[in-house]
């Protein structure tokens, strides 16, 4: 299984840089470079145009460009940025890197746990107006057009009910004192997030050898609430609190927008996932066992029902991710995303090429993580490796 | 996709009759039967009446230009197109009927800098709200919305088909080749597939689109090959496999048949079915890629829907809501619907062409 | 109404059992006015070709019958308790506790994602009187398991681990595992191998002997039935068409269609015979044919056979079957020519 | 079934973050409180402390600077919105190859030069010089400026400005290869026409410019003399050590420069950003132009401190104001997109939305609905244009440009078909620059074309054609009311059938008016009888196409752009677009057209060889070159938009009526007033 996944990240990983290549020739082979930039400038002399392109290394031969490119690859820095210059490439996407990747993983999170729950009730409900109302709405939210929806969040809620902000991150008011960068405040909020999944993970794994379920739920839960009350209470006293809630109070209307077209997604996906799971046997067994009705639902047809869902992960992942790229746009939320779009309107080939290869990067973690996780779940993949 | 078989199968043992009576005898036979089975749906349903308006729509758009708005190019033109309804007002200190009157600042916001009280200056109209000449109105440049709005769906109909036809006849190609040969081929194919189904194709498109010229016509090509060699590949691969085990192929074999004989005479064919199924959602991605790329204005489209979005939002019409609703709905609607419309169609026709999901 | 429990008083009884299947075309009959009775520690077979009903009748008395799927009427009386009229929770109860099955695809009855171990135990925690701990619960699943004979730490492992025949003999086990009085085995040993088949009956007939409960077999395999049954009963379009004792049906089978099924089936252990076919395809229950529903096919039907519907009689003591014409079943087996 | 709790634990991590963040912001508010009042307090010293003790990176940023400036600080905060970052914090950068006009909001502001152009009047006036720009001298072979400069004028740390920080940024801009606008600022090269050989301290506050041949008032003082001075005190030890790198260029751009302590000598200094969502400015209290007094007299006179430095004076004041700066700090809180912009200048979140493209129609409409703002109104210093390739047939033919001249109703296509967002020019120098704007000139130029309607052009147009030797393969028709019924198939006078003439523009996602405008030329190209095509192009294909690069074939038939103009207060603009020097195939320059005309060039070369003095002989050298232009044609001028500007009522400006908006002022930091 491991060597499998590995294998197949190698050979990806080897056509990914094939992929690179083609885009490096395909992007420089375009009409023009960015010391275009100098002709809206009649007052500019051409030499500057000259100086420019050798600094840029965009006098050289294509072929020791990309050369150059390969080294930069190699050595993680990317080169340079041509709109940010001397900037290294790797420096701005690790700017913009927290950023998109709490947008991500909250959207991701919240759509996968809300959309699973309502695809599995909804799957429940065949046939009842609880039902049509879901399964149409989510038609609409899964066909709609994302940036049409997202104006139209952004209109209703920031506009006409005024209840959040129009785009931005944060409240610069707040900000102008901060001892903190917004991207430390990310970082922490990330890391907390992540300490708390460790945690939570650890509970879980420390408990797993209690073998009884009663006592077993007892210290679980009583961890649990320690896990929630060291997380509450750390936020309460850390002085990040009031710039963490300044954020966080920014990300609902993106993340709200962000995560309905992905639940809309999730949801259909599970109710039909749902659906073929009820018709197995072991359900039919779980019910002539006099299992209630609740428990077949959550425990044998939902668990199983996970597993296509989690496969149909790795597909949404590159969804989630041009979606994002829409949200960070009209919620002028600065990560990968607008880097990447900012980047391609102002020719900057490096951070372009840098942010394309970043997201792919992205993506095959992502892949990674969800191979893995699939591996968890269904241990008929899980006991061969 | 039994059908399309029977077809094959059963075209072949014609003695008497001429074959394309009896191919199209069984084709209209099947039609029949799989619209039984579609009609089923009554979501597939709403999405062939959703398709069919666009479609009447997008037919309607050069009737209209041809018959009714002949010689009014200059007014119903999606793209150079301009009601000029203009107005003469006064220059005034205090505005009192702002239909006659205007202030200093909004005649320097026609360009006359100077402008001096009583001074008369002619101003344009727009976007105007619908009225009977414009049944949607105008946009922010006097272009008549419900123009914009059919030629739109043209353009839609257009990219989804290059779009949905490209994609469909690789990842055909590409499935029944790696299906067929296997070994090398087959693991390249893949990888390849895997790797494109897994990276964003919106980024990638954004930066290819404001790199290089794209139109309709590149962008469809652009997004049939990538989703082409991708997503569908992988699919119309694991179909043509199940094919590839059919006895019918070793008996073609047998019967000497080279390779490209048997992909073309009988894997193809069975894999076809469910090609039509991925072309419906294929034309749903393919105008949203269009969609989103315009409203970024990376593409080099005369009209979309995705321009008319972008226009009604860079001309800062968008966050008017429903004042300007005629600017925001029509054609965000127009991309959901047509988009949702394909998407319908294609659920229901995976009951047909899936006949595991059939009501049992 | 309280009645007395002895050995004589049939445990289970049917009485009158009608049920359908609402389809978009119309009515099916799926099971027609049958009748039985199971004594306790008895076992019956129920036997017919597939789509006759057997299974329907299974899946009505444990009451998971698909939604579509309407009793008309009837009695299923167990203990003196009318099955069908207890409410879907206490019948969520009974289930298992009093009656449980091994069902046919003994293959898909785990789910894949838990331990075998785990899936018996649920039963056993819903259904003990008093919930076990989990080492209780883990002990009653070794023993079982040792019945049945696979290793009891095959418990801790998942249902992918374990072969077909490993599978079943789980099954088993988990169908004992609240010790119920009833235990209906809906083809058993279908999906396995002749030798597992065997082993599986085997093992089936010993626990039964042994534990003294009842046991509903249902096979199309008539064969399998007589092995290990001492009652049977043929089905065929959703009736009952004889019930007897099963040395006396395989004896002398008095309904044309049992005759016929009887002597389509090769016999191991009885006389050489050739085989008869059984013409013609089962009846369509959408619209049953009227009187007798054998009678399309039966080679001794006459004009009363199409006419009027023939009543369950019994023609000996215990032994009774439906059909006008039973005198005219030949007593051996039908000989081709 | 153990197994599940994985899935339960994404849910409760997802529960728990969400709860610590529910209980973050409760305790924000009182946490929000405290934090204000230690900061008013005393001043900077507590952000700074904190900033040591917390982050390592900002540990050198504890500087006087900072400190100082935040500490006295009494004013307002001036909150700018803005709806794209900047790039760099780098003033060489700003000034190099990372020179946006966001770069220009925040850092334009914060460096002195000898000589700036005082606006809304466009004069030039002194800065760290005194008195008017020298005279140049002619030395031996060389031609020499000696210019003496403020003793008082420091920087924003108190330190003085000296000559030796203008050697400094001459010998850096020089040693270090540097290029964009520090190349047209200090032309160091030896392509440069005149060439600046040397700078050099005479004393402390005397500067010596050193040039290779006559500087003419383009050179001196308006590119050497308007350029920034760099401080050389925090710069030297990394320009040092940037002179033995590999690429001094790219280690001076890519030093971080807040790091380093850059100064300030303009009214405010650059104070950190959060990059993605706000950039801060504070005020320079040592500024030493603070309480400046300007007037600027309706007749063109400027008066500073009391002291006439152009026209003679008196009459009505246009304007009169002091310089500031009277806010505290400089807020650029950056907005992605326009209409978020707006609406938080609607609900008085921001004071003033700094755009260089103005607001577009919609939110215009919004701004003048929302009653606590006011607006500016501004021609802009630019144009949009059609282009001819002078080259080849037909553009080489005067009388085929001079006929689509005729045909180009630019009075209908900016109010009827463009809405009236824009409006029609018939010269090149644009009528906001009212320094040498010649509204009698452009006014008879436009009376040629205006009111004509589409008949009387077209047979205006046919008969400039025919007098041109043009013929068509079927003749146009007039029929006995006048109506002409166009020819079909324009012939060159060279007898060539002219081939499919493509217009290229940038299409409608980019700019709707110049594709709008570039279809209905094509239609007007039609009723001439050439077969046109309007083909919407992307800017960098359009840009590729007409200057390929040096010794490349120019092949375009004609294209639309529009030109943004550099220096209002010194036009040099005809020079750059039609001298035959500039060729783009020989020079890479200006000239796309390939215009070579020896009468324009020669009028060109005089303006260039006028000092800044001679300011009216060079006006009518500039209204001499348009005379010429709009004959020719090279271009047809054909329309611009205004630009819009909304701010809150809160704040003041000392004016509002200049070129290109408030925008160009970078905001008015200075200035501004709450």
């Amino acid at each position: 299984m491991v060597r499998f996944i590995g294998k197949r990240l190698l050979q990806m990983g080897l056509l990914f840089i094939v992929f690179l290549t083609i885009l490096f020739f395909l992007l420089n082979a375009q009409p023009g470079d960015i010391s275009q930039q100098f002709v809206g400038n009649p007052d500019i002399p051409p030499e500057a145009k000259e100086i420019l392109r050798a600094r840029l290394g965009l006098d050289q031969p294509l072929f020791f460009q990309y050369l150059n490119y390969v080294k930069n690859v190699l050595t993680l820095n990317l080169g340079q940025s041509f709109d940010h210059f001397p900037r290294p490439v790797s420096e701005i996407l690790l700017q913009a890197l927290p950023r998109t990747l709490y947008l991500f993983l909250t959207a991701t999170l919240l759509s996968y746990l809300v959309g699973f729950q309502t695809g599995k009730l909804v799957a429940w409900k065949r046939d009842t107006p609880i039902e049509r109302f879901t399964m149409v709405g989510s038609i609409i939210l899964y066909t709609v057009f994302y940036p049409w929806f997202a104006i139209l969040m952004l209109w209703f809620f920031g506009s006409k009910l005024g209840l959040f902000p129009l785009g931005k991150f944060l409240d610069p008011e707040k900000w102008f004192d901060s001892p903190y960068t917004a991207n430390q405040v990310f970082n922490m909020m990330l890391l907390s997030a992540l300490v708390a999944a460790i945690l939570v993970g650890a509970v879980y794994w420390f408990t797993h050898k209690i073998v009884e379920p009663k006592p077993r739920q007892r210290a679980r839960r009583l961890l649990l609430a320690l896990v929630a009350i060291g997380m509450v209470v750390f936020w309460m006293v850390s002085p990040m609190s009031q710039y963490a809630a300044d954020i966080a109070y920014h990300t609902i209307l993106p993340v709200t927008t962000l995560t309905l077209v992905f639940y809309a997604a999730i949801t259909l996906l599970t109710r039909s996932s749902m659906l073929e799971t009820l018709r197995e046997d072991y359900i039919f067994t779980a019910r002539a066992k006099g299992v209630p009705e609740k428990v077949i639902r959550d425990r044998h047809a939902a668990r199983n029902a996970l597993l296509p869902v989690t496969t149909s992960f790795v597909l949404s992942i590159a969804a989630v991710i041009g979606g994002g790229i829409v949200t960070e746009s009209i919620f002028s939320w600065p990560g990968l995303g607008l880097t990447l779009l900012n980047a391609v309107t102002a020719e900057d080939i490096p951070v372009a090429m840098g942010a394309l290869a970043f997201i792919g990067f992205l993506a095959l973690v992502a892949h990674l993580i969800a191979d893995i996780l699939y591996a968890v779940l269904d241990p008929r993949i899980r006991v061969e490796s | 996709m039994t059908d399309v078989r029977d077809t094959d199968m059963m075209g072949a043992e014609v003695l008497d009759e001429s074959l394309w009576k009896i191919r199209m005898r069984l084709l209209w036979r099947s039609f029949k039967r799989n619209w039984a089975l579609f009609s089923q749906s009554k979501m597939g349903v709403v999405g062939v009446v959703i398709v069919g308006f666009f479609g009447f729509l997008a037919i309607l758009h050069p009737i209209l230009m041809a018959t009714a708005w002949k010689g009014q190019e200059a007014i119903y033109d999606p793209v150079i197109g301009a009601d000029s309804v203009i107005v003469e007002k006064t220059v005034v200190t205090e505005v009192t009927d702002p239909s006659t009157e205007m202030s200093f600042t909004e005649a320097m916001i026609t360009g006359e800098f100077f402008p001096e009280e009583g001074m008369i200056i002619e101003v344009p109209i727009a976007p105007a709200p619908p009225n009977a000449k414009h049944l949607l109105g105008t946009d922010p440049f006097g272009r008549d919305i419900f123009s914009q709005l059919m030629f739109g769906a043209r353009a839609a109909f257009i990219l989804g088909v290059i779009a949905a036809t490209s994609a469909v006849v690789l990842a055909t190609v590409v499935g029944s080749v790696a299906a067929y040969y296997g070994g090398w081929m087959d693991t390249w194919l893949m990888r390849q597939a895997d790797l494109i189904l897994l990276l964003p194709l919106l980024p990638l498109l954004i930066v290819i689109g404001s790199f290089w010229e794209i139109g309709l016509w590149q962008l469809g090509i652009l997004i049939g090959i990538l989703s082409g060699l991708g997503a569908t590949a992988i699919i119309l691969k694991s179909q043509a496999l199940s094919v590839k085990v059919k006895p019918f192929n070793d008996a073609a074999r047998v019967a000497g048949g080279g390779n490209r004989h048997i992909i073309v005479r009988h894997i193809i064919p069975n894999v076809l079915p469910l090609s039509f199924l991925f072309m419906m959602f294929e034309v749903t991605g393919a105008i949203f890629l269009e969609a989103t790329l315009s409203f970024f204005g990376l593409l080099s489209i005369p009209m979309s829907w995705g321009i008319m979005i972008n226009t009604s939002h860079t001309q800062g019409y968008t966050l008017f809501g429903l004042r300007a609703w005629w600017l925001l709905f029509p054609a965000g609607l127009a991309v959901t619907l047509f988009a949702a419309g394909f998407f319908l169609i294609g659920r229901a026709m995976d009951v047909v062409v899936n006949p595991r999901l059939r009501t049992r | 109404m309280t009645q007395t429990v002895s050995r004589d008083t049939p445990m289970l009884e049917v009485r009158n059992l009608v049920m359908n299947y609402g389809t978009k075309d119309g009515m099916v009959s799926a099971v027609e006015d049958v009748s039985f009775t199971l004594a306790r520690g008895d076992s019956l077979g129920l036997v017919g070709e597939s789509g006759c009903g057997k299974t329907s009748i299974a899946l009505s008395l444990i009451r998971l019958l698909p939604d579509n799927a309407v009793v008309k009427q009837g009695e299923v009386i167990l203990d003196g308790e009318n099955m069908l009229e207890l409410s879907p929770e206490e019948m969520r109860m009974r289930r298992w506790d009093d009656i449980s099955m091994v069902f046919q695809g003994a293959m898909n009855s785990w789910n894949p994602v838990y331990r075998v171990g785990d899936q018996i135990r649920e039963a056993i925690d819903i259904h003990w009187d008093e919930k076990p701990t989990v080492r209780e619960a883990n002990a009653k699943i070794a023993e079982l398991f040792e019945l049945v004979g696979i290793d009891p730490s095959m418990m801790e492992r998942y249902p992918h681990e374990f072969s077909g025949g490993m599978k079943q003999r789980a099954v088993i086990a988990m169908a004992l595992s609240c010790d119920p009085k009833i235990i209906i085995a809906d083809e058993p040993t279908t999906a396995l191998d002749v030798i597992v088949q065997e082993q599986v009956l085997e093992e089936l007939r010993q626990i039964q002997h042994d534990l003294g409960m009842s046991i509903i077999y249902i096979s199309h395999d008539i064969a399998v039935i007589a092995e290990i049954t001492n009652h049977i009963g043929v089905m065929y379009a959703g009736k009952l068409v004889e019930y007897g004792p099963t040395v006396d049906v395989f004896a002398r089978p008095r309904h044309p269609y049992s005759w016929l099924l009887l002597s389509s089936t090769p016999s191991v252990t009885g006389p050489r015979m050739k085989l008869a076919p059984l013409e013609g395809e089962p009846p369509n229950l959408l619209d049953p044919p009227s009187g007798c529903r054998f009678h399309p096919r039966c080679p001794f039907a006459t004009d009363r056979c199409v006419a009027e519907e023939p009543p369950m009689e019994d023609i000996v003591e215990g032994h009774r079957l439906a059909c006008w014409n039973h005198d005219q079943v030949p007593t051996t087996a039908k000989e081709t020519e | 079934m153990t197994r599940l709790w994985r899935n339960r634990s994404v849910a409760l991590m997802v529960l728990l973050v969400v709860l610590a963040m529910v209980a973050a912001a409760c305790t924000s508010d009182s946490d929000d409180t405290t934090t204000t009042t230690a900061a008013a307090g005393d001043g900077g010293e507590t952000t700074t402390t904190a900033a040591a003790t917390e982050t390592t990176e900002a540990t050198e940023a504890t500087d006087a600077t900072t400190t100082t400036a935040a500490a006295a600080a009494t004013g307002f905060t001036y909150t700018l919105g803005m709806t794209s970052d900047i790039v760099s914090n780098n003033y060489w950068a700003y000034i190099g190859p990372d020179g946006t006009v966001y770069m220009q909001y925040v850092f334009g502001p914060t460096k002195p030069s000898l000589f700036t152009i005082q606006y809304p009047g466009l004069i030039v006036a002194p800065d760290v010089a005194v008195g008017l720009p020298a005279e140049p001298v002619e030395e031996g072979d060389v031609w020499t400026i000696t210019q003496s400069m403020r003793p008082d004028y420091v920087w924003s740390d108190g330190s003085p400005l000296t000559a030796h920080d203008v050697v400094f940024t001459y010998t850096t801009v020089r040693d270090a290869g540097l290029g964009g606008d520090w190349i047209s600022a200090y032309p160091y090269t030896d392509t440069s026409e005149p060439q600046l050989t040397n700078v050099e301290a005479v004393d402390d506050y005397t500067v010596k410019y050193t040039y290779a041949s006559f500087p003419g008032g383009a050179v001196w003082p308006h590119n050497t003399g308007v350029a920034s001075i760099m401080p050389k005190a925090p710069w030297e030890a990394i320009v040092t050590e940037a002179l033995a790198s590999e690429d001094p260029g790219a280690t001076i751009y890519g030093a971080d420069a807040f790091e380093i302590g850059d100064l300030s000598g303009g009214p405010v200094n650059y104070n950190g950003r959060e990059e993605g969502a706000f950039v801060e400015n504070v005020a320079n209290t040592a500024y030493s132009n603070a309480g400046m007094e300007h007037i600027f007299y309706v007749n063109g006179s400027y008066e500073q401190n009391g002291q006439l430095y152009f026209g003679e004076g008196g009459g009505d004041v246009l304007s009169a104001y002091k310089d500031g700066p009277f806010l505290d700090r400089t807020a650029f809180s950056i907005y992605g997109d326009q209409a978020a912009a707006m609406l938080a200048l609607a609900d008085g979140e921001i004071d003033y939305w700094i755009n260089p493209l103005g607001v577009s129609p919609g939110l215009r409409q919004q701004g003048l609905e929302a009653e606590n703002l006011d607006v500016a109104v501004n021609p802009t210093n630019g144009f949009r244009y059609l282009a001819f390739n002078l080259r080849k047939s037909p553009g080489k033919f005067l009388e085929y440009r001079q006929a689509l001249a005729y045909m180009i109703d630019k009075e209908f296509l900016t109010k009827n078909v463009l809405q009236g967002v824009a409006f029609p020019l018939y010269v090149l120098v644009p009528e906001g620059n009212q320094a040498w704007y010649n509204e009698e000139f452009a006014e008879e130029v436009a009376a040629k074309y205006v009111g004509l309607d589409e008949n009387t052009r077209l047979q205006l147009a046919n008969e400039t054609l025919v007098a041109g030797g043009f013929t068509w393969e079927t003749d146009p028709v007039t029929d006995e009311d006048g109506v002409i019924t166009p020819g079909v198939g324009l012939i060159d006078p060279d007898g060539v059938k002219l081939v499919q003439q493509e217009i290229m523009a940038p299409p409608a996602s980019y700019d709707p008016l110049r594709a709008t405008a570039a279809l209905w030329i094509e239609g007007w190209m039609e009723k001439l009888g050439i077969d046109a095509k309007a083909n919407p192009t992307d800017f960098n294909t359009i840009v590729a196409k007409v200057w390929p690069g040096i010794g490349e074939e120019i092949t375009f038939d004609t294209y639309i752009l529009g030109w943004s103009l550099g220096n209002p207060a010194w036009p040099t603009f005809h020079e750059s677009f039609f001298h035959t020097r500039h060729w783009a195939e020989t020079d890479d320059g200006g000239n796309a057209t390939g215009y070579s005309d020896a009468e324009f060039d020669q009028l060109a070369d005089d303006m260039f060889a006028l000092k800044v003095s001679e300011q009216d002989a060079a006006y009518d050298k500039i209204w001499e070159m348009e005379a010429k232009l709009v004959e020719d044609l090279p271009y047809i001028v054909l329309f611009d938009t205004p630009i819009t500007e909304f701010f809150t009522k809160d704040v003041t400006f000392p004016f509002t009526s200049t070129l290109s908006g408030i925008q160009a002022l970078a905001g008015m930091q200075g200035n501004v007033a709450k």
